[in-house]
């Protein structure tokens, strides 16, 4: 872990932390058209076929981190923030994936 | 040799401020901390959720009793909250009173919206015959949601509480960061619902 | 080094004290590696506990392939951590003694050295990667289940193990025709197995998790209730290998015994045969006889007998699952052809022949086996202790004020208020159970 | 306490008391007395109730473990029944792990942590106070169970469905679940706590790599705590919702798979194993260098292998599950990663020696600890890479040879690191030396003691005798040098000499307490900032925050290096009391700590209210529900400093900037 980015921070935000918020509005209307797509896929299920799954938790994982990086500022804040928050979730992803991995393994 | 293998990074040390090793704010630190603490909490119960999703009585799984659009409805009104959210941050960080505490209001509100969305939601599961004990799926689905669903109230609560002490002019310390702290919690929770929509509702059994 | 089957023919009085054996006793089965001996000689104490022990348990005295497969990966690994353990102990108390204060000035304020750390991670890194090959390629083979020479169901539940011997497609029971009528074979607390034969269990529970054990035989398996787990034994010789469940899984956990019994293909035959022999009501008038009736009205509602009737000639069918919370108790149809009841926790015969039986050199053992309990064996003391108040022997929750949360089922045998006469006629009659 | 204006050198401020009131609430002010512990937000006071309650706990635990031992020293033991036996040895483990080792851990960071990174206090000083009353009232509540009808009786880990209702009607395991869900709150906001001090208050000077390294392993273990607590929140709300509201997550005739708790339990608990050692580490390697007079050699190195071994200590939670039916896949990929871990452990180990190699070293109580250390965890480590082989674990997993692995990790590890750091630090934190001879006295009974006692266990693990097993028979003790009769009794003995090392620590405490010598200020020559103020330290722990130039400042700030280029030449050329008085000559003008204040204590105690409302009576959730939103809303209203009004006579000014920044 290194603390070398703290110099920078003032200035870093000084440059973009300013999104008009017009801009946060647009950002949460395409979020919303997005959750749109979302739901209008899982109508669409049998037609999509393999494409489906992918497709959606894609469309998921935009969503998720357009919120993280830009409503959270996580984009333009300081990297220990995100070190601090990226660490549990990649931890959590990774171990409990892991586990339910386990389960289908189950078998002699 | 140790000593010079990081660059020193601690910040000129002032006497009277604030000043933090490496200046960043504790309180937001914390909050940074609890939430990743946070992200294993959910995944814990998303698991729980993701391994039980398919052990359901006969004609009580999730294909029978979803209602897709109206949760889709109530999934856009906790989006359309983080939007809020963010105007009041950044009306905070404008040191506009007025309108930060008009964005918490209408985030509050929609999040009790949302909150009254899932007691219906939850109540017209119920009549189905979606107790919370009928199978493992409606137990880890009620647990899920349910952890979620008392995460928005809390946060409901403390968006009314700051509104009260804006009013009351009664935060110590800096406004604009108690309102920061308090949205970094509510988009927390908007994320989380963010996944629970789609892995929990879209994904067919 | 470890104890050996192959005994003397004569059943000795004092045991044999292998351990204290100056050579080692011949040994027909295994060409067990000389550097066994090397282990030894390093004196690590985990390699000391491969000597000579007639523990029954012992982990490191295999009798059959599965077990011998998991020995030969661990004793060097024991080595190895051992010879490692040896020479930081040895540069530990180099350094105590050689760098004591006895004033020399203050050292050199070194931060360190990077070739001896990384030396000193590679070293442990290539042990390390040594090991893990081996290691795979293990669990991978011990997993490997196909093949079968014969399939046992096992059924852990509190406290005691049932074992299920079903009938497969060509009439045969655990790869061997029954002279007469096939039927399943259900028994409890000794698993009786073909002698070097692949015999696979398919283990669940029917309340909380256990864990099957023989250690001379295999490693342990979970038997998880909701889950079929296999898991494979072996044995080279006859004889009996005791075993123990190593999952807590309540009460009398300590208490839940059992063991695994190899006989060679003519006495596993007659095994069978014998199993499936047709019921045979005690003669009328006797004790026995007696016995009988009182069992169909105290006890045949847990326990079974196959072929049993009742004073109406109509066939008994008892209904454990009303009663016992995990939904059985021990078929008794057999009972006395095995020599421990209760979980494997006491002896159905005597001291003696227990220690005969234990003793018995390969060729003797599985007619003595065979023999099961007769009037002069029989352990009758623990057995009416049993039948006087199974709880008060064996911690088990039967009392019916608190069976609320169970909905009035107990978790084991219950104090029945039997008076002596009914034990005594009883028994007359358990003991013809063969 | 009070604002203090220039402190005077070496006093403590005169004692305010409270006259004008606050409200219904008047601010609680005082400095001495049974209230400034109650209500206390300082780290050192609360470091040391920490420590109070865990070596109390520490009692309690042995305690049980002896009645354990006592047990089973003969075949057949009649002290415990069946039911009792399996209630202690679920209590002893839950005891000496929640409650004696973690707190105690806690109690040593949060009294070393700001001294040795030269802060005045932790980030969130009343989130602290929080933090221990929410361990005090868990740890209290859990043991009540002994007393409201029976103690947890599932063995530590709780294996489903064994925890479920039918299987365990009492109320025990109810207690233990909502025990340690208060107990996690502790050590969850304590782990927040502590990583915002170490990561923001670290004096000017200080980078990461300047940090001593008992502070680093402390930073590894609170990312530990705070990600693993989490998981075991999940479990034990599944838990609590499947015995108190019928839900059927482990219920297998409803569909559920039992491994579900497994799996939640040991993700969380091996990195729980983790927690409970590295907090060791870190004292050894202060100790060591300090009594070898060396830098603790490759101290990079020391600190990424923590950081590894916490790292890869989140995966390997399934080699507690090798006999479980996870697959052999499963099993395959958990047994090398297992193996992995002990590189990270062995860098630790070689440094260790390194550090000795070569040095001065003196034979103090904490050093023969340190060394002990050393070699025990040494002897525990290596029988953990043999389970590590799974085909192999499937031998001696739930055996003793299990029981003998972990005792000689945990007490030839955790308690011996602790052992160290209680004579080591002890002067600094009471300003009594312990007795060093007493100190040898302790030390070895306790090695002897350990190693007759967790010694055999090895041996009577790999003969066969199964874990948690309340009796055992002769009929599977067999005979010769390795019978289980012979050496069940050598590690009963062997238990009662270890109870009696333990106990001569505590004798060793009475008996200096009541000396009147005091400690010199630095007993050790020691090498890190907590040595640079008086012991114990003020409350304000040092005059002027130190400037850091290098790893072990105060050292460098003795002696000067006369040696030229590569040759270093070490003269001492001042002694601590030198270094301090030129501190307390320059201390700050204004320095203002924050108050101490009633919510924590009160937030706090309202949990294990809410938990026994739901084991005996719903009605008492809203109770404790009505307090806590009271005290939370006290608390969030309430300024950091006490006003000028609340002291007699009014205190000047008392609502200044703060010096640290403290937002509790
Ligand atoms: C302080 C706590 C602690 C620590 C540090 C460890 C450290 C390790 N543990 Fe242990 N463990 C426990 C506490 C701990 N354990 C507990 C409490 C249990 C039982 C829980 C229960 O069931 O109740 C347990 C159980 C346990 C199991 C499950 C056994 C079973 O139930 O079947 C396993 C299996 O792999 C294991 C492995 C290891 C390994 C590989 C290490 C490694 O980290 C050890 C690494 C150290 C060394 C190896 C020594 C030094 C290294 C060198 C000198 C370098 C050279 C070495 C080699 C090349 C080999 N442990
Ligand atoms: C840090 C953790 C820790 C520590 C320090 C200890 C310390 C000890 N443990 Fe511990 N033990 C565990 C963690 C620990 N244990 C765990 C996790 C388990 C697994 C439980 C399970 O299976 O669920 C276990 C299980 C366990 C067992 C196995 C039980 C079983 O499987 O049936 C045994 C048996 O001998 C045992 C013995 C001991 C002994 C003799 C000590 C000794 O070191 C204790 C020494 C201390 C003292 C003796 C205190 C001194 C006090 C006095 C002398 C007097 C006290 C008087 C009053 C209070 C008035 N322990
Ligand atoms: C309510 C059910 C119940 C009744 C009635 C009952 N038993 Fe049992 N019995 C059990 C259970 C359960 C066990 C297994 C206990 C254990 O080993 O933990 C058992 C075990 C036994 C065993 C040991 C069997 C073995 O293979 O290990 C014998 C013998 C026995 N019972 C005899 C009797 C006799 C004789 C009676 C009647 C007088 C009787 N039982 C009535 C439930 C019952
Ligand atoms: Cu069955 Cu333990
Ligand atoms: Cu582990």
């Amino acid at each position: 872990m290194s603390t070398e980015t703290a110099h920078a921070t003032e200035h870093d935000e000084a440059n973009h932390d300013h999104w008009s918020d017009l801009s946060y509005v647009r950002l949460a209307l395409a979020l919303a058209l997005i959750t749109a797509i979302e739901v209008a896929i899982s109508y669409k299920v049998d037609e999509l076929g393999a494409v489906f799954l992918p497709l959606l938790l894609g469309l998921m994982l935009v969503k998720f981190f357009s919120v993280v990086l830009f409503f959270m500022h996580l984009k333009f804040d300081n990297r220990l923030f995100s070190l601090m928050f990226y660490l549990g979730l990649g931890l959590a992803v990774a171990v409990y994936a892991a586990m339910l991995f386990t389960f289908r393994f189950f078998g002699s | 040799m140790a000593d010079t293998a990081v660059h020193d990074a601690v910040a000129e040390h002032d006497d009277h401020g604030h000043a933090t090793s490496t200046g960043l704010s504790n309180n937001k630190l914390a909050m940074w901390l609890f939430l990743g603490s946070e992200c294993l909490l959910f995944g814990g119960l998303i698991s729980t959720y993701m391994l039980y999703r398919g052990r359901h009585t006969a004609n009580l799984g999730p294909d029978q009793v979803w209602d897709i659009p109206f949760t889709s409805a109530s999934s856009f009104v906790l989006l359309m909250s983080s939007l809020t959210m963010v105007l009041a941050v950044t009306a905070a960080k404008r040191k506009d009173d007025r309108n930060t505490n008009l964005w918490l209001t209408v985030t509050a509100i929609l999040g009790s919206l949302f909150v009254a969305g899932q007691v219906y939601e939850f109540t017209s599961f119920y009549r189905e015959g979606l107790g919370y004990t009928t199978s493992l799926f409606s137990s880890s689905f009620y647990t899920l949601t349910g952890f979620h669903g008392v995460h928005v109230s809390i946060g409901v609560i403390m968006l009314l509480a700051t509104v009260g002490m804006i009013l009351k002019n009664r935060i110590p310390g800096d406004k604009a960061e108690v309102v920061e702290l308090v949205g970094l919690y509510w988009h927390f929770v908007d994320i989380v619902w963010i996944l629970i929509f789609t892995l929990v509702y879209l994904i067919p059994a | 080094m470890s104890r050996s089957v192959t005994q003397p023919e004569k059943v000795q009085p004092e045991k044999v004290r292998t351990d204290l054996m100056p050579i080692e006793p011949p040994d027909t089965r295994s060409n067990r590696p000389r550097l066994r001996t090397a282990a030894v000689g390093i004196g690590a104490s985990f390699a000391l506990a491969s000597c000579a022990s007639n523990a029954p348990q012992d982990t490191w005295a295999p009798e059959g392939k599965y077990a011998q497969d998991i020995h030969n990966l661990q004793w060097p690994i024991f080595l190895i951590a051992g010879i490692v353990g040896v020479i930081v102990f040895a540069v530990i108390a180099f350094v105590v003694v050689k760098f004591k204060d006895r004033g020399q000035p203050i050292p050199e304020q070194s931060h360190g050295n990077a070739l001896v750390e990384y030396v000193f991670i590679a070293i442990p890194a290539l042990l390390l990667a040594g090991i893990a090959v081996p290691t795979v390629a293990t669990v991978i083979s011990l997993s490997d289940t196909d093949n079968a020479d014969c399939v046992v169901n096992v059924t852990g539940q509190q406290w005691w193990w049932e074992f299920d011997y079903p009938v497969d497609a060509d009439g045969n029971i655990c790869g061997f025709a029954p002279t007469g009528e096939a039927a399943p074979i259900i028994t409890s607390g000794q698993m009786v197995i073909p002698v070097d034969a692949k015999v696979v269990i398919r283990g669940t529970s029917r309340d909380v998790i256990h864990s099957f054990w023989v250690p001379k035989l295999n490693g342990k398996r979970d038997m998880v209730p909701g889950r079929v787990h296999t898991w494979n034994f072996h044995a080279n010789q006859p004889g009996i290998f005791a075993g123990q469940c190593a999952e807590f899984c309540g009460l009398s956990h300590a208490n839940m015994r059992m063991e695994i019994v190899a006989l060679d293909d003519a006495d596993f035959q007659s095994w069978i045969d014998n199993q499936l022999e047709p019921y045979q009501s005690p003669e009328q008038g006797t004790l026995a006889a007696k016995g009988e009736q009182t069992f169909v009205s105290q006890c045949s509602r847990c326990h079974q007998v196959d072929g049993l009737t009742n004073a109406d000639g109509e066939l008994v069918v008892a209904s454990p699952e009303q009663f016992v919370w995990s939904g059985a108790a021990p078929n008794l149809t057999n009972l006395m052809t095995r020599n421990t009841f209760a979980g494997g926790s006491w002896d159905l015969i005597t001291e003696d022949r227990r220690q005969q039986v234990w003793e018995a050199s390969s060729q003797r053992f599985g007619a003595l086996y065979l023999e099961g309990v007769t009037e002069g064996t029989l352990n009758e003391i623990d057995l009416k202790e049993w039948l006087r108040d199974a709880p008060s022997k064996k911690p088990m929750y039967t009392d019916p004020a608190n069976l609320e949360s169970t909905n009035g089922k107990t978790r084991g045998m219950p104090y029945l208020a039997l008076s002596e006469d009914q034990i005594n006629e009883l028994v007359a009659y358990l003991i013809e159970r063969k | 306490m009070a604002p203090i204006e220039k402190p005077a050198p070496a006093t403590t401020p005169a004692v305010a008391t409270p006259s004008s009131s606050y409200g219904v609430f008047r601010r609680p002010v005082e400095s001495t007395g049974w209230k400034s512990w109650l209500f206390t937000i300082d780290h050192k006071k609360i470091g040391i109730m920490y420590g109070a309650v865990a070596l109390f706990f520490f009692l309690v635990g042995g305690f049980e473990a002896l009645l354990i031992r006592l047990q089973l020293a003969g075949p057949n033991g009649t002290i415990l029944s069946a039911d009792k036996y399996n209630q202690m040895f679920t209590m002893h483990a839950t005891t000496m792990v929640f409650l004696f080792v973690m707190p105690m851990a806690a109690a040593f960071a949060n009294y070393f942590v700001p001294l040795q990174i030269g802060a005045r206090d932790v980030a969130f000083p009343r989130i602290n106070a929080f933090g221990f009353w929410c361990f005090l009232g868990g740890g209290l509540f859990l043991n009540t169970s002994w007393l409201l009808g029976g103690a947890a009786d599932g063995g530590w880990f709780m294996y489903a469905p064994n925890s479920s209702i039918p299987f365990s009607p009492t109320n025990g395991i109810d207690f233990w679940g909502l025990g340690l869900q208060i107990t996690g709150i502790a050590s969850l906001t304590g782990a927040i706590n502590l990583i915002v001090t170490v990561i923001n208050m670290r004096a000017p000077g200080m980078s990461l790599m300047k940090m001593p390294i008992f502070t680093w392993m402390i930073l590894v273990v609170q990312f530990l705590l705070l990600f693993a607590i989490p998981v075991i929140t999940v479990a034990l709300f599944l838990l609590m919702f499947q015995r108190n509201f019928d839900a059927t997550f482990f219920t297998v005739e409803a569909g559920a798979d039992p491994l579900l708790w497994q799996h939640l339990f040991w993700i969380f608990g091996h990195p729980e194993v983790y927690i409970l050692i590295l907090p060791a580490f870190g004292i050894v390697s202060e100790v060591l260098p300090v009594f070898s007079k060396k830098p603790l050699f490759g101290y990079p190195l020391v600190v990424f292998s923590g950081c590894a071994i916490g790292f890869v200590g989140w995966g390997v939670w399934a080699h507690h599950m090798f006999a479980s039916g996870i697959g052999p896949i499963s099993v395959a990929v958990f047994s090398v990663s297992t193996m992995a871990i002990a590189i990270p452990t062995g860098v630790k180990i070689v440094n260790w020696t390194m550090t000795l190699w070569g040095g001065k070293l003196t034979y103090t109580t904490a050093m023969m600890f340190s060394i002990g250390l050393i070699v025990e965890f040494t002897i525990g480590g290596l029988s953990g890479v043999t389970h590590a082989v799974a085909p192999s674990d499937t031998q001696q997993t739930d055996t003793y040879y299990i029981v003998a692995h972990f005792h000689y990790v945990l007490f030839g590890g955790a308690i011996m690191g602790i052992f160290s750091g209680l004579y080591y630090w002890w002067p600094k934190m009471f300003g009594k030396l312990l007795s060093e001879k007493l100190g040898k006295w302790n030390f070895w009974t306790m090695i002897v003691g350990m190693n007759l006692t967790f010694g055999p266990m090895h041996i009577i693990g790999l003969q066969g005798q199964p874990r948690r097993m309340y009796v055992w028979t002769e009929a599977r003790a067999g005979e010769g040098f390795f019978n289980l009769g012979f050496w069940n009794l050598v590690s009963s003995i062997g238990a009662f000499i270890l109870g009696a090392g333990v106990l001569l620590f505590f004798i060793n405490v009475l008996i200096t307490s009541r000396r009147p010598e005091r400690a010199p200020l630095d007993p050790w020559d020691a090498r890190s900032l907590e040595w640079m103020t008086t012991s114990p330290p003020k409350e304000h722990n040092f005059d002027v925050i130190p400037t850091v130039g290098h790893l072990d400042e105060f050292f460098h700030r003795k002696y000067e290096d006369r040696g030229e280029g590569d040759h270093h030449d070490f003269h001492q050329v001042a002694t601590a009391e030198a270094i301090l008085a030129e501190q307390e000559a320059n201390a700050e003008a204004h320095i203002h700590m924050p108050s101490p204040s009633y919510w924590p204590i009160l937030l706090a105690f309202s949990l294990p209210v809410m938990a026994y409302g739901i084991i005996f009576n719903l009605l008492l959730i809203p109770v404790g529900a009505a307090i806590a939103l009271g005290s939370m809303f006290g608390w969030s209203l309430e300024p950091h400093t006490a006003s000028a009004g609340d002291y007699d006579p009014p205190a000047p000014d008392g609502s200044a900037e703060l010096e640290v920044s403290t937002h509790g």
